[in-house]
């Protein structure tokens, strides 16, 4: 019973972060118009765009194969399995040992890869350019990602995310310059990853600028509306694994009464909105660097994370 | 008739049959049938030099077959058998293109046998003198051969090696003689002193001082005839200049005769425990032949000479393997001699058809013969993979025995030993391979008329040799390796 | 033996030595055949008194072979050789004669100290003996290699052997010692046949040599 | 009795080149030479799996031949069992492909005689227990593939490879052979039994242990031994590139397992750093030579070298681990390199075995003038994409599992008390998370140019599927990258046996009990991966998302032009190429490690003349390492040539100075 009820709230999980998703995209855009003092798009015209992509017919590039078909329902899958592994409201339910945290990043990985082939797939100028600085960056920032991942599973002794959360609930841990170091890094490295200013940006629509749009640029319909959902995913991915290792507070444990639930639905809400405004705050206040400013800004954050890490090993014998 | 005599009658032949095959061969002028006269005789001493296994003679004062030279007459004799049959094709050849006219073919089977019966006289010689009387005749023959051709590089190349040739006689005659006067007070005067198993049993009681002085003339005078450096400048002409079966000789058996000479002078030596060990010696000796080669082996531009640098570098391996002593690199230099004989007698035979099919011996106009001609292409490749001691090959096995255990004794001399085979190897895969490999040049193609059968066979008992040893070969080796100490 | 004797013998071997000095300082060509045979006149008689002294009869034979062969013989060929060849009469040195004297004092004193300690178990008439022809010898091999001259190169060759047959002679009792000598007559016949036969010119680093390099092999490539 | 069933199987093998060095030029012999070479190797398989999965003990045999007094030596234990699965795995793949690929061969008589010849010398080699029949097999080894390389020895740079990796390989051998020389002793105690029993001293052992990382390193291509290996790889035959690339440096990393952890008893705790270090820098330098290549065999050439270098950070902590006692966590270390070793093995083979699919359709390896080949060869193409994910860890697939295990050990190794390797681990964890994104932007590129896009050349536009057998060989690896990837366990399972004989017994839990099999490979650490969850979780999603949006949604398709942001129908040329795809990478990277400079001609205007880049690269290992090596023999030799042009009075006062020198020696030496 309380096993099935166990799934039950593993399911919740899938479908709360597939649902929320959208809204944060929505929600980061319209905090980011007022800031400019636009009045901007209701949080919710993501689910609107997303409707509609769907409805629409799809066209497809003469010179477009199979696996471009394919690749958005791959992408979309590992995304949404990546992000339905990361704890958000409850930690410790029952499928969260299928992958730890360098699985997660493994998973993002492989979401990488077919969206670059996809981009390759057409054959077009635009779509080589986005996939070779989309792994360029990627190639910088996984690296800066498992450093931190090695921070954290040297302090709590694993890489599993909900021991790693419960393990930063306990007080010990205390404030350490590592953790600090991790999450610069981390936060580094999700702004790569995410696609946001100053390393990309989502709303540019000049060809040259872009990497993640240039890659999708031949995708129509249901593709692209799949790969936004994605890409929606994967920000909401990032922000609840900073706020599941950073701020594990209000969590629930599994098997906790409904009520424990709750009070974890809405402080994981909470982190979210405070991550969104902070994510548009820092957006509206910087300006976007060149492409190829991108790899000292990466390569700043791996020795941020190659720093917390060997301050962890060197002091873990001290 | 007891097994005795019949080892008496085996010497005679040995020694006879040539020197008579020599004065008969004079005579005859049909260059067909001199060639198979030559093959008979060489026959004849082969079947001699077999029936010495069964049948040993006992030991007189001027002849005697004992572990050490039983099997080097053995080898000496099938080398000159297979040469001779190799050389009846070859001749032909040389007489179609003109290089050669009857007459001298004539002097070149006599002084092939002649050349036969010194290095016999050579093996079996019970006494120093004798011993070196049969060098100097051997000397002397090759000269004669090596000249053969009468141009100016072969003229040239044959008054080098006589030079240099008489002084390492003259002072391997000073040596002997000292040797003589060290044993005379201890054995008396006359023949016995100079008896090789006399002096064996009595060395310990020589006077080690005078054995020291006699072993540096005999290491400087016999070792100019086996081509060690800084010894060794007559060798790449004479092998490049004279006939290819010549080379073959020269290479296969006379530095193997040379050499062996040296070597029963150093059982003398070691026999002797006050006398200097005459180990560091030839250690340096062989180091220097064996990186010196490996360095000149880069630059040749004549097949035979690459191969004839590639001779001075294996006899350093060799005079390395017995410097160094002891029972595995002994063993390992009595292994290496007798299949470097074997290896580098098929190279040159292989040499010598590819010289005829392409009329030049230029490393840089042959190319690509494994297309053109697969036989003599992958035969070439064979032997220097064999020569460069790589497997399945035997002389792998003599280079892995002299390495280790030279590592294992003395790592510092193992690391310049390793670096002149490193070095040697490259040098001399890089000018063979655009020989072997390669997009093939246009020239017209002309067919291997000679029989391959003895490069063959060569490598047969080489690849043989890889992973297999006959026992009692094995036990002589062993019972020479603990005499040599 | 009697000190008399030994005296003969000592004063015979050394003046081998000095002819060998001799040879050295020479800069004519038909100079040094003429002291070659005086050499090789010295050899016969040492070799003679060895056999008289040591009672070993096949000795004379040995003596003989010096005095027709090389003291008469050869030198004569030679004359002939320098004549037909029209070789330069002078001698080219690499050093200068100074110089190959001292060299040569040098190697005398190494040939003693080599020797004299050695062989106290052979008798001092060997020993000084060994000592002379080992002097002998590496004089033999400086004259060789400090004569840009083929017939000096070849006289060189043949005083060195001359101390070789002074060593044999010198040791009692040694067998086979007519048959080296024999022997080496054969060689330094064959030699002197060569010079004939090659038509080496008079120079070994000559300009036609360099000319067979070229026959040997390309030089720099 | 396995045993002498496999010597049996490795001589019938020899007798079939023998074989095929007559019949090379008749129309059967292909196939059967192939087919024997498949039997062989698909009973040896069986054999070695039977006796590693049996759990036999170790069966030795001796036969009177080798060196006289000792006679040749075989041992089959769990160690050379499971590489034996390893070689003869890719060995009866590679033959199945060569069944059809084979037919396409110029010259076979070249190929067929040494092709069984190297599987051969590969068993064989694993079967040696003896130090001569050791290096015997191993040099055959190289040999066969040395024949093998030169098999197409008319392109110029083919023969050139064929020199510069035979030289190599005597260099290896020659670097073995003295630390064998070391083991066995001043007597020569040559068979492995006495080198165990023997125990060396510390600085002994430590010689030996750099000379075994020369020699085994110098096979495997450990940078900077490396140099031949992606210029002779490519240049063979594909099926035999995929067996030097999957199989044979699998061997050559036995050899040093074999010597650095049976043979050479208890390590020293900085053997490990030095291999740790090796293993890192090879495993960053290999794939960013590989960004840059364009040639897609020698793109993979170069990967070999990365996962070389991964494979050895596996053995440096195993090392570092036992010189510790920390016998639990080097299991872990041992288990993740011998699974890189297994999982290498399977992707390399499958990807050499693609690009020759690639060459037979279009003749082509150049991936600027291929592209499209997705349309025209669908199979192939996924068999390679699999592939492509499984070498760039991706998961589910294989590769992912075995750089999960290795990360896993290099967070346990905090513990390790020596200062040098606590700075040093984590240094070299960094560096394998570098290699492995960088991987996967490698073959992004590899696959990318290849395969999508639009036909850059005529050649890859008429481009046709390839032939059967190759597909299957092609399918059935895919297949294993796949099982090994969400089946994990069970392939640890596999392994243990061979762990437990390197590291005294320790050995990883056994992992099939686990729930949902589930890779729990310390119990402690709770790190857990399950592979076969995240494949069914990732089905379900894109199939469900897929059933959905095609139920409810749009399911129409229209086929139109490339928008490409209104310039349509550009010529192919607008393709991106692999220089351009590597671009930033060569900005961010390149310009540190191959000093690569960039230069931009571009004409004036009215000029006809095309605008041109150059990229220049050097090769740092090349230009500092082996450059001035030659150049100094070149130099050398050429001052020692004059020698060969003295006049004979200077040979004679050679001479001359010898005696007086020898002399005077004499005089100064009493």
């Amino acid at each position: 019973m309380a096993l099935t009820a166990d799934y039950g709230v593993q399911g919740c999980q899938m479908l709360l972060t597939l649902l929320l998703a959208p809204l944060l995209t929505g929600f980061v855009r319209t905090l980011k118009a007022r800031l400019l003092r636009r009045r901007g798009p209701t949080p919710l015209q993501p689910y609107r765009d997303l409707l509609k992509l769907l409805r629409k017919d799809v066209v497809l590039a003469d010179s477009a194969s199979w696996l471009f078909r394919v690749a958005p329902y791959l992408i979309f899958a590992a995304i949404w399995v990546a992000a339905s592994l990361v704890p958000t409201f409850a930690s410790g339910l029952p499928f969260s040992w299928t992958a730890d945290l360098i699985a997660i990043v493994a998973l993002l990985g492989t979401a990488r890869f077919f969206l670059a082939l996809a981009g390759l797939d057409v054959g077009t100028s635009f779509g080589g350019i986005g996939a070779s600085r989309e792994m360029m960056i990627a190639s910088l920032a996984e690296p800066a990602m498992l450093m931190m991942v090695f921070t954290l599973s040297l302090l709590a002794g694993t890489t599993e995310l909900s021991a790693v959360a419960r393990f930063m609930l306990n007080a010990d841990v205390g404030l350490r310059v590592s953790l600090a170091l991790a999450l610069l890094a981390l936060l580094m490295v999700a702004i790569a990853e995410n696609a946001r200013i100053p390393v990309d940006n989502p709303a540019t629509h000049l060809e040259l600028t872009m990497v993640h749009e240039a890659m999708v640029l031949e995708y129509s319909g249901r593709h692209l509306a799949l790969i936004e959902l994605a890409a929606s995913l994967k920000l909401l991915l990032y922000l609840s694994l900073t706020a599941c290792i950073f701020a594990p507070w209000g969590m629930a444990t599994a098997g906790a009464g409904p009520l424990d639930y709750l009070v974890g639905v809405v402080a994981y809400l909470a982190k979210l909105a405070t991550g969104g405004l902070l994510l548009a705050l820092f957006e509206t206040s910087i300006a976007k660097m060149r492409v190829f400013r991108v790899g000292e800004f990466l390569g700043a954050a791996l020795m941020l994370g190659l720093l917390g890490t060997l301050l962890l090993f060197v002091s873990r014998s001290l | 008739m007891s097994g005795a005599d019949l080892g008496l009658v085996a010497m005679v032949v040995l020694l006879g049959v040539p020197a008579g095959a020599a004065l008969l061969l004079v005579l005859v002028s049909d260059y067909r049938r001199g060639a198979r006269l030559n093959v008979g005789a060489a026959l004849l001493c082969l079947l001699a030099a077999v029936t010495l296994f069964q049948a040993r003679p006992e030991a007189n004062l001027y002849l005697r077959v004992d572990d050490f030279n039983i099997y080097l007459i053995a080898l000496n004799n099938w080398v000159s058998f297979t040469t001779s049959v190799f050389s009846a094709g070859y001749i032909a050849h040389e007489l179609e293109t003109g290089r050669l006219t009857p007459a001298y073919l004539r002097f070149y089977h006599a002084m092939y046998q002649a050349l036969l019966f010194a290095m016999n006289l050579a093996l079996l010689a019970n006494n120093i003198g004798l011993l070196w009387v049969a060098i100097e005749l051997a000397t002397l023959v090759t000269v004669l051969m090596v000249g053969l051709y009468r141009t100016h590089a072969a003229l040239e190349a044959a008054w080098k090696y006589f030079i240099l040739g008489s002084l390492g006689i003259a002072l391997a005659l000073f040596g002997t003689i000292l040797v003589y006067l060290a044993a005379q007070p201890v054995i008396g005067q006359g023949l016995p002193a100079m008896a090789w198993d006399r002096l064996i049993a009595r060395a310990d009681a020589f006077d080690p001082a005078l054995l020291n002085l006699a072993f540096v003339f005999l290491l400087l005078g016999y070792g100019t005839k086996a081509g060690l450096v800084p010894l060794h400048a007559w060798l790449p002409d004479a092998h490049a200049e004279g006939p290819t079966p010549i080379s073959a000789v020269l290479s296969g058996l006379l530095l193997n005769v040379a050499l062996y000479a040296v070597l029963r002078f150093k059982m003398l030596m070691s026999a002797n425990p006050s006398a200097l060990a005459p180990g560091p010696l030839m250690v340096i000796l062989g180091l220097l032949s064996l990186l010196f080669a490996g360095l000149m082996l880069y630059r040749r531009g004549d097949i035979k000479r690459l191969f004839a640098y590639s001779s001075i570098e294996h006899m350093g391996i060799i005079t390395f393997a017995f410097g160094m002593g002891g029972p595995l690199a002994n063993f390992a230099g009595l292994l290496h001699m007798t299949l470097h004989s074997l290896t580098k007698s098929a190279i040159f035979f292989t040499v010598g058809h590819i010289s005829q099919v392409k009329g030049t011996q230029r490393i840089s106009t042959i190319r690509g013969l494994t297309v053109t001609h697969p036989t003599l292409g992958w035969g070439l490749v064979a032997g220097a993979i064999a020569i460069a001691g790589m497997p399945p090959f035997g002389v792998f096995m003599s280079e892995f025995l002299v390495v280790s255990s030279t590592f294992a004794r003395q790592p510092l001399l193992a690391l310049p030993l390793v670096v002149g085979l490193l070095l040697a190897f490259g040098t001399l895969l890089w000018r063979l391979h655009g020989v072997a490999f390669g997009q093939p040049d246009r020239a017209a193609f002309v067919p291997v008329r000679a029989s391959t059968l003895p490069v063959t066979v060569h490598l047969t008992l080489v690849l043989v040799a890889g992973f297999w040893l006959p026992e009692p070969l094995v036990a002589w080796f062993r019972h020479v390796a603990a005499l040599l100490g | 033996m009697h000190g008399l004797a030994f005296d003969i013998a000592h004063f015979l071997a050394g003046g081998m030595v000095v002819a060998s000095f001799l040879l050295l300082y020479q800069d004519r060509l038909y100079a040094l055949i003429h002291v070659f045979a005086l050499h090789s006149l010295v050899l016969a008689l040492a070799v003679g008194w060895q056999a008289a002294v040591q009672g070993a009869h096949h000795l004379y034979i040995t003596a003989g072979i010096a005095l027709v062969f090389k003291a008469i013989v050869i030198p004569v060929a030679l004359h002939r050789i320098v004549r037909r060849l029209g070789i330069h009469r002078t001698l080219e040195t690499v050093g200068g004669v100074g110089r190959d004297m001292l060299a040569g004092t040098g190697l005398v004193a190494l040939a003693i100290l080599v020797m004299l300690p050695v062989t106290t178990a052979a008798d001092a008439l060997a020993r000084e003996d060994l000592a002379f022809a080992l002097a002998v010898v590496l004089l033999g091999l400086l004259l060789m290699v400090t004569r840009r001259n083929a017939v000096s190169l070849v006289i060189g060759f043949m005083s060195l052997e001359n101390g070789l047959v002074l060593a044999a002679a010198g040791a009692r009792g040694m067998p086979l010692a007519v048959e080296i000598s024999v022997a080496f007559s054969v060689l330094i016949a064959m030699i002197v046949i060569g010079i004939f036969l090659f038509r080496i010119r008079e120079r070994f680093d000559s300009v036609d040599m360099q000319a067979m390099d070229t026959f040997r092999e390309e030089r720099r490539r | 009795m396995p045993l002498s069933l496999s010597l049996g199987l490795a001589m019938a093998l020899l007798a079939v080149g023998l074989h095929a060095i007559a019949a090379s030029r008749r129309a059967g012999c292909t196939r059967q030479v192939y087919g024997v070479s498949l039997a062989v190797c698909i009973i040896l398989l069986g054999m070695a799996l039977a006796h590693l999965l049996g759990g036999r003990t170790p069966i030795t045999l001796t036969l009177p031949i080798g060196l006289p007094w000792l006679g040749a030596h075989f041992r089959l234990d769990a160690l050379s069992a499971f590489f034996l699965i390893v070689v003869n795995l890719g060995g009866a793949v590679a033959s199945l492909f060569a069944l059809g690929y084979g037919q396409h061969e110029k010259t076979p008589e070249r190929v067929l005689p040494f092709y069984p010849a190297f599987l051969a010398g590969m068993n064989l080699v694993l079967l040696a227990d003896d130090a001569f029949t050791f290096l015997f097999v191993w040099e055959f080894m190289s040999l066969s593939s040395w024949a093998l390389v030169m098999a197409h020895h008319r392109e110029p740079a083919n023969a050139r490879a064929g020199y510069l990796y035979l030289v190599m390989a005597c260099f290896g051998t020659l670097a073995l052979l003295l630390a064998f020389g070391l083991l066995a002793g001043p007597d020569g105690g040559y068979d492995f039994a006495a080198i165990r029993a023997a125990q060396a001293t510390p600085g002994a052992a430590a010689l030996v242990l750099a000379l075994a990382l020369a020699g085994a390193g110098s096979k495997a291509g450990l940078v900077p031994l490396h140099v031949w290996l992606p210029l002779a790889h490519p240049a063979a035959p594909s099926h035999v590139s995929a067996l030097m690339s999957g199989v044979m440096t699998k061997v050559a990393v036995y050899g040093f397992i074999r010597i650095a952890f049976d043979l050479l008893g208890a390590p020293a705790w900085w053997w490990g750093g030095l291999v740790l270090a090796l293993g890192g820098i090879t495993a960053v330098l290999g794939v960013l030579y590989a960004l840059m290549q364009h040639d897609l065999k020698r793109l993979l050439a170069y990967h070999t070298v990365e996962n070389i270098g991964i494979i050895f950070i596996g053995l440096g902590l195993a090392l570092a681990f036992q010189a510790n006692h920390m016998y639990a966590n080097a299991a872990l270390a041992l288990t993740a390199a011998l699974f890189h070793i297994f999982n290498h093995s399977l992707f390399k083979s499958l990807l050499f075995l693609g690009t020759g699919a690639v060459l037979t359709a279009t003749g082509e390896r150049d991936m600027d003038r291929l592209g499209g080949l997705i349309h025209p060869m669908p199979w192939t193409a996924l068999a390679f994409l699999i592939g492509a994910a499984a070498i760039s860890a991706l998961p589910p697939l294989n590769g992912f599992v075995s750089e999960w295990l290795t990360f896993q050990a290099i967070l346990a190794s905090p513990e390790l008390p020596q200062w040098p390797l606590k700075f040093l681990v984590p240094a070299v964890g960094a560096l394998l998370a570098l290699s492995a994104a960088l991987a996967a932007t490698c073959f992004v590129k590899a696959f990318g140019i290849t395969f999508l896009g639009r036909p850059r050349s005529p050649a890859a536009a008429g481009a046709r599927e390839t032939d059967r057998y190759s597909l299957v060989a092609l399918f059935v690896l895919a297949v294993l990258c796949l099982l090994a990837g969400i089946l994990p366990g069970l392939v640890v399972d596999g392994l243990s046996p061979v762990v437990s004989v390197l590291n005294g017994g320790a050995r990883l839990t056994a992992q099939s009990s686990q729930p949902w099999l589930t890779l729990v490979p310390v119990v402690d650490v709770k790190s857990t991966y399950n592979g076969l969850l995240v494949l069914l979780f990732m089905a379900f999603s894109g199939t469900g998302a897929a059933l959905l949006i095609h139920r409810f949604a749009s399911a129409a398709a229209r086929r139109g032009p490339a928008w490409d942001c209104g310039f349509p129908e550009a010529s192919p040329a607008t393709q991106y190429t692999a220089g351009s795809f590597a671009q930033p990478i060569r900005r961010v990277f390149g310009s540190v490690v191959f000093q690569a400079r960039e230069r931009v001609f571009m004409p004036p205007p009215g000029d006809l003349r095309p605008a041109r880049l150059e990229v220049e690269l050097h090769d740092p290992v090349w230009e500092r390492g082996y450059a001035p090596i030659i150049t100094a023999v070149v130099a050398l030799s050429s001052r020692f040539n004059a020698f060969q042009y003295l006049t004979i009075r200077r040979y004679l006062s050679l001479v001359f100075g010898a005696l007086v020198l020898l002399l005077l020696g004499m005089v100064l030496w009493r």
